[in-house]
């Protein structure tokens, strides 16, 4: 059969799928790293019966017990009995912090913070600056003094460029860049004046909702794949836009084997004429194959609603292996990608 | 050298024995005309010197549309502004920073619509950068000649006035007189004499 | 000196007065529609080709297929519309858009284009668009303006039921694809004509694309052309199919295409009907390459009228004396 | 909207190479004639004869209603029965304005020009709904996909007056006598528009957005089910525009005659099974309701 057709299934609340267990395990997810969260399980009883990681509307009152603090999420009403409560102003999930009781959305855009590692796509070329789109409400801004400029750091920037800019970047080209600043509307202005960040290469471009990704220490994750495929970096930005492509060696590291001979400006010059390159470089059709395994992985986990970090995708790549889904097989089994989180998630029960 | 017409899609010979002109390309391993119009070879210009280097340059091999007598309107069809072409153009606003104009006249040819362009500040001209101001350069309504630097952005073409032979040809004083250069940077009206400050191009 | 800009927004009267055209004859004998001669199957219907006749323009072309009346005006390439919307373009932007005169059939046609009119231009977009060297012209626009005058008429009163008394008179038979015919024979004069223009333009193209269509029938018993060799039983092939009404019965299927000659590439197909397909593409195969051959039939009457008007300047930049060289129409079947 | 934004040189050129290989490897692991599963739900408009609910997961969400109504001939000037197995002329109208991206247009070109089938008298309206996710164009696939459960799910009233034709015919207002559109087990089935694409060597099935950008030609061929041993009759090909990006310049600006031969070929194998899965799930659904 060359397609699946599916009849509608009518819709499973997440009481349902608390009881198979899948919502269970999504909840941990959703509340690890929250230390508050065991020691509280006292006054969980007191938000009448509401516990953290449940779903509220919004107008749904979240808990008229006073010792609460309102969060994100949340607005101060007056209930019926003139006590005060806070009631949700979001669709999504409670979440505590000590005392402070927030709701997180469960589809939000992405609102940018300074640091964030994004990856975006250039909407607009104008005189001395981009129109970035990175999934956020306003588009971000790239000055053309925020770029590496070929010839190295130190090198002034010239009219020349302003002519040039084209060349950089241009419409359509997406680039890994950090979170600079953010002026008073929210709009990010990033840069990319460290050889980790500029244009991206060598694969393929997927997007997910910007909640799926967990904020990380690093974003950008170097994978050995198996199958002759060698590694494969992912650039998980934050934005929930997602790079995979075949690892380069960064100019970073290089210069870290042989930094005692290179300086650091001869680097510049050198890399300067590459990393505004939109070639390719010769990619194996294995390690096509382990990237788009990879980018499978991403998207079955993303449709199972777990959070993606390094670890998920360590674990759902040994997964799918494991499920021994090489070839065509994930395109041809539609519940590959279901098994493969199953099996990704008691890996990491196990653990 | 001109020989017969040839139609778009006709093969002319083979790629290795020329090196492909303007109006063909090279598809199969073949020189294929893109235009209606005579075949022109042309013998490699490489002068004596480069006869050290003994592989010879095959003839360029290009494709021309005759062009059409001057009266007939239209001929001037492909006529798209290209960085380092020499525009003539109308100045029509002008600001601080740069003056915006109308492109009408590309490498001699008058084209059909006026092409947007700006000449900035800083390429007004070569020297004293800094020193120069919008203001006493250029006045809307003269005329500029003037070379393409880039494509610009989506809508402006990016011109340049820096070297002697560029800048302004014709203007009119404030009074509406037509003015005639007697220096660098400044024109005079041939009728009440005043004196405006110009980037003038140096007349031939 | 640069004219003023254009006013785009109106269709503006000539800036001088006109006269009106005075025809030698208006005998009602004359307004009859032209009977075509019976011909061959496999033979196309006299082409009337040529290039440059609206001055105002780049490029232009008018072409006349028994009926069909069109002109073809390119402009550009030309700056972009200077909107703060408008995209940086690398390369040209091609625009295309088909108009039948309100005249152009039976029933008038309005000003505003209908959902024909835009389909057929936008299968003309995908006709043209590969074949033309966008790259060359960037930051411009490319406009092929296609302005049908006279059309067969692609009504539906063959599949009307009349009803005479009461009484309802069933047709002979149903031809289905009627209105698509029509439509497919316009689009081949429009994708052929359009080549013209942009040859006469000085466009850079990869190739010439002409247009073509042949429609298959089922053979009846009485034989007008020969069955094609293995065209499988009782299938009859005719390149370039009138829409009057047919004898022989309603086609089974009709192919438009947009051919490039030099490349045995097809840039635009269309095939409505219906075929078979209990040997593979078997059945589409053959009339796929019907439309071709009927589509390399106009090829050469587009190479002879794209090099018609150059020849004719050529010979007048050579000739010392050019009024002994005059232009000569392209009437040629293919 | 602005249009939507291109994709890099690299990506292009990845996929490009990616999809060209032998065998090829799609981004998301699909075999080249393997579709994306949908999600198909039918009659659940209580005003409409018949009507569909097409999900994909990328490609967005589609929903079709076909509103029957007796039409009165433009010549006669009075409402005509036709007699069963005249054909008629079905139109389509895009709700939601999806006019913009390549391959707009054509799925329902594809349709119409197909769709005429036996419904003596009947105009029948189809309006599909596009619910689409911003980055996707509207696939020919998904809208013909629901055009087609519709058009299986669509029942006509009972006609109950005399067959005089310059009466306003009058029909029954019991729908459990209503008489289904398409027969069931008569043929031909209901078509489907199939989208196509090639690059390089290698045809694709139901291409992704992004397969669309990166390919070289394009075909929406349509197909309809002629008989119950899976033969398809071949009602319609039309090309769909694509984003040909990723090849080099001076290649392929059209189709050839083989390629062609290919592409029609990959579609007339799968078109059988599409048909008969569909058809199948809105059978099973009539049922259940």
């Amino acid at each position: 059969m060359p397609i699946q057709i599916i009849a509608p299934a009518p819709f499973r609340d997440a009481g349902d799928s608390d009881e198979e267990g899948e919502g269970g395990v999504r909840l941990d997810i959703d509340n690890d790293g929250d230390i508050a969260m065991e020691g509280d399980s006292q006054s969980h009883r007191k938000t009448q019966g509401r516990h953290a990681g449940q779903i509220v509307t919004p107008g749904e009152l979240v808990t008229d017990d006073s010792q609460w603090m309102r969060g994100h999420g949340t607005y101060l009403s007056t209930s019926d009995d003139g006590a005060q409560c806070i009631v949700s102003s979001l669709a999504g999930t409670i979440f505590k912090t000590n005392k402070l009781l927030s709701i997180h959305a469960l589809r939000f855009r992405y609102v940018p913070e300074i640091g964030d590692l994004v990856v975006g796509r250039i909407l607009e070329v104008q005189t001395k600056r981009w129109r970035v789109d990175i999934a956020a409400p306003h588009s971000a801004t790239l000055l053309l003094s925020s770029i590496n400029l070929p010839g190295g750091i130190l090198r002034k920037r010239t009219s020349t460029d302003e002519l040039q800019i084209r060349t950089f970047f241009s419409e359509g080209d997406l680039l890994v860049a950090e979170v600079q600043t953010l002026n008073s509307d929210g709009q990010a202005s990033l840069h990319t004046r460290s050889l980790k960040y500029g244009k991206l290469r060598n694969g393929v471009f997927l997007t997910v909702d910007a909640g799926m990704i967990r904020r990380m220490k690093s974003h950008v994750l170097t994978m050995p794949t198996s199958n002759g495929g060698g590694d494969v970096d992912i650039y998980l930005g934050v934005n929930g836009y997602i790079w995979i492509a075949k690892h380069t060696v960064s100019l970073a590291e290089g210069a870290g084997s042989d930094a005692k001979s290179v300086s650091i400006t001869r680097l510049e010059e050198e890399a300067s004429e590459a990393i505004y390159s939109n070639a390719n470089e010769e990619i194996s059709p294995e390690t096509r194959a382990e990237i788009a395994r990879i980018g499978c992985v991403v998207r079955a986990l993303v449709k199972a609603n777990v959070k993606i970090d390094e670890e998920m995708l360590n674990l759902g790549y040994e997964a799918a292996l494991e499920e021994s889904l090489v070839g065509f097989d994930w395109g041809t089994d539609t519940d590959a990608g279901k098994r493969v989180v199953d099996l990704a998630l008691a890996m990491r029960r196990r653990e | 050298m001109t020989s017969a017409l040839v139609v778009p899609g006709q093969p002319l010979g083979p790629a290795h024995a020329y090196v492909p002109g303007s109006g063909v390309h090279v598809f199969n391993g073949q020189i294929v005309s893109s235009l209606v119009g005579q075949v022109v070879t042309t013998a490699s210009t490489s002068t004596s010197a480069s006869a050290s280097t003994l592989t010879s340059t095959p003839p360029t091999i290009s494709v021309v549309k005759p062009s059409v007598a001057a009266d007939e309107e239209g001929s001037s069809a492909t006529l798209l502004p290209d960085v380092n072409s020499e525009v003539l153009c109308r100045v029509t606003r002008i600001n601080a920073r740069q003056a915006t104009v109308a492109v009408f006249v590309v490498n001699g040819r008058v084209c059909g619509d006026d092409f947007q362009g700006v000449i900035r500040v800083q390429d007004v001209r070569q020297t004293e950068v800094d020193r120069v101001r919008i203001f006493t350069s250029f006045r809307p309504g003269d005329i500029v000649r003037a070379k393409v630097i880039s494509l610009g952005d989506q809508s402006n073409y990016y011109l340049s006035t820096a070297h002697n032979s560029l800048g302004v040809v014709m203007a009119n004083s404030e009074a509406g007189d037509p003015m005639y250069p007697i220096n660098w940077r400044e024109m005079k009206s041939s009728r009440t004499g005043v004196v405006e400050e110009r980037k003038v191009a140096k007349p031939f | 000196m640069a004219s003023r800009a254009p006013d785009r927004r109106r269709n503006n009267p000539p800036s001088h007065g006109t006269t009106p055209p005075v025809f030698l004859s208006t005998s009602a004998g004359d307004i009859n529609p032209v009977q075509a001669p019976s011909r061959p199957p496999d033979e196309i219907r006299k082409i009337f080709l040529r290039t440059g006749l609206v001055s105002s323009v780049t490029g232009s072309s008018f072409l006349e297929i028994a009926p069909l009346k069109l002109s073809v005006s390119v402009l550009g390439p030309r700056p972009l519309p200077r909107t703060s919307t408008t995209p940086f373009a690398a390369q040209a932007i091609l625009t295309t858009e088909v108009k039948f005169a309100p005249f152009a059939s039976t029933v008038r046609r309005g000003y505003v284009r209908d959902s024909s009119e835009r389909d057929l231009g936008s299968r003309l977009y995908q006709a043209l668009v590969g074949a033309i060297r966008r790259e060359l012209y960037p930051k411009s626009r490319i406009e092929v303006v296609v302005t049908i005058l006279d059309s067969e008429d692609e009504g539906d009163e063959v599949n009307t039921v009349c009803i005479e008394e009461g009484k309802t008179v069933e047709p002979r038979f149903w031809d289905v694809g009627r209105s698509e015919r029509a439509l497919g024979v316009v689009l081949a004069g429009c994708i052929t004509a359009a080549s013209a223009a942009l040859a006469d333009a000085g466009i850079e193209m990869f190739d010439l694309v002409s247009g073509g269509v042949a429609s298959v029938f089922v053979d009846g018993s009485e034989v007008k052309g020969k069955a094609k060799e293995g065209a499988g039983p009782g299938r009859r092939y005719v390149r370039d199919p009138s829409i009057a009404p047919l004898d022989e019965g309603a086609p089974l299927a009709t192919c438009v295409l947009g051919y490039m000659a030099a490349r045995d590439e097809i840039s635009e197909l269309w095939i409505s009907g219906r075929l078979g397909t209990k040997s593979g593409t078997a059945e589409m195969d053959e009339l796929v390459d019907e439309a071709v051959a009927a589509a390399r039939s106009s090829r050469g009457v587009l190479n002879e009228a794209a090099k018609e008007r150059i020849q004719f300047i050529v010979d007048k930049a050579q000739s010392a004396d050019p009024s002994a060289v005059g232009g000569k129409d392209t009437e040629m079947t293919g | 909207m602005p249009p939507p934004t291109p994709l890099s040189p690299p990506e292009l050129s990845y996929l490009y190479t990616s999809l060209t290989l032998s065998p090829p490897i799609r981004p998301d692991l699909r075999a080249p004639s393997q579709f994306r599963p949908i999600v198909a739900e039918c009659s659940f408009l209580p005003h409409c004869n018949g009507s569909a609910r097409i999900c994909m997961a990328e490609a967005g969400e589609c929903i079709v209603g076909i509103k029957a109504e007796v039409e009165k001939d433009r010549t006669t000037k009075y409402a005509t029965i036709i007699e069963r197995d005249k054909w008629i002329e079905v139109t389509v109208e895009v709700a939601g304005g999806g006019a913009s991206g390549p391959g707009s247009g054509v799925g329902v070109g594809g349709i119409s020009g197909a769709e005429r089938r036996a419904v003596g008298g009947w105009s029948s309206d189809i309006g599909p709904v596009l619910l689409l996710t911003p980055t996707s164009h509207p696939s020919p696939l998904l809208l013909s996909a629901a055009a087609n459960v519709a058009l299986d799910s669509t029942f006509l009233p009972k006609l109950t007056s005399p067959h005089e034709v310059d009466d306003i015919p009058a029909f029954s207002d019991d729908w459990a006598i209503s008489t289904p559109l398409y027969e069931p087990a008569t043929f031909p089935r209901p078509p489907i528009s199939l989208p196509i694409v090639a690059v390089g060597d290698n045809v694709f099935l139901d291409p992704s957005v992004a397969e669309v950008a990166a390919a070289e030609v394009g075909l929406v061929v349509t197909l309809t089910l002629a008989d119950s041993e899976g033969n398809c009759d071949l009602v319609g090909v039309r090309g769909m525009e694509v984003g040909r990006g990723g090849g080099k310049e001076g290649e392929r600006k059209g189709t050839s005659r083989k390629l062609l031969r290919q592409m029609v070929d990959a579609c007339i194998r799968e078109a059988g099974d599409v048909i008969k899965g569909l058809g199948e799930s809105t059978r099973q659904q009539m049922f259940r309701a």
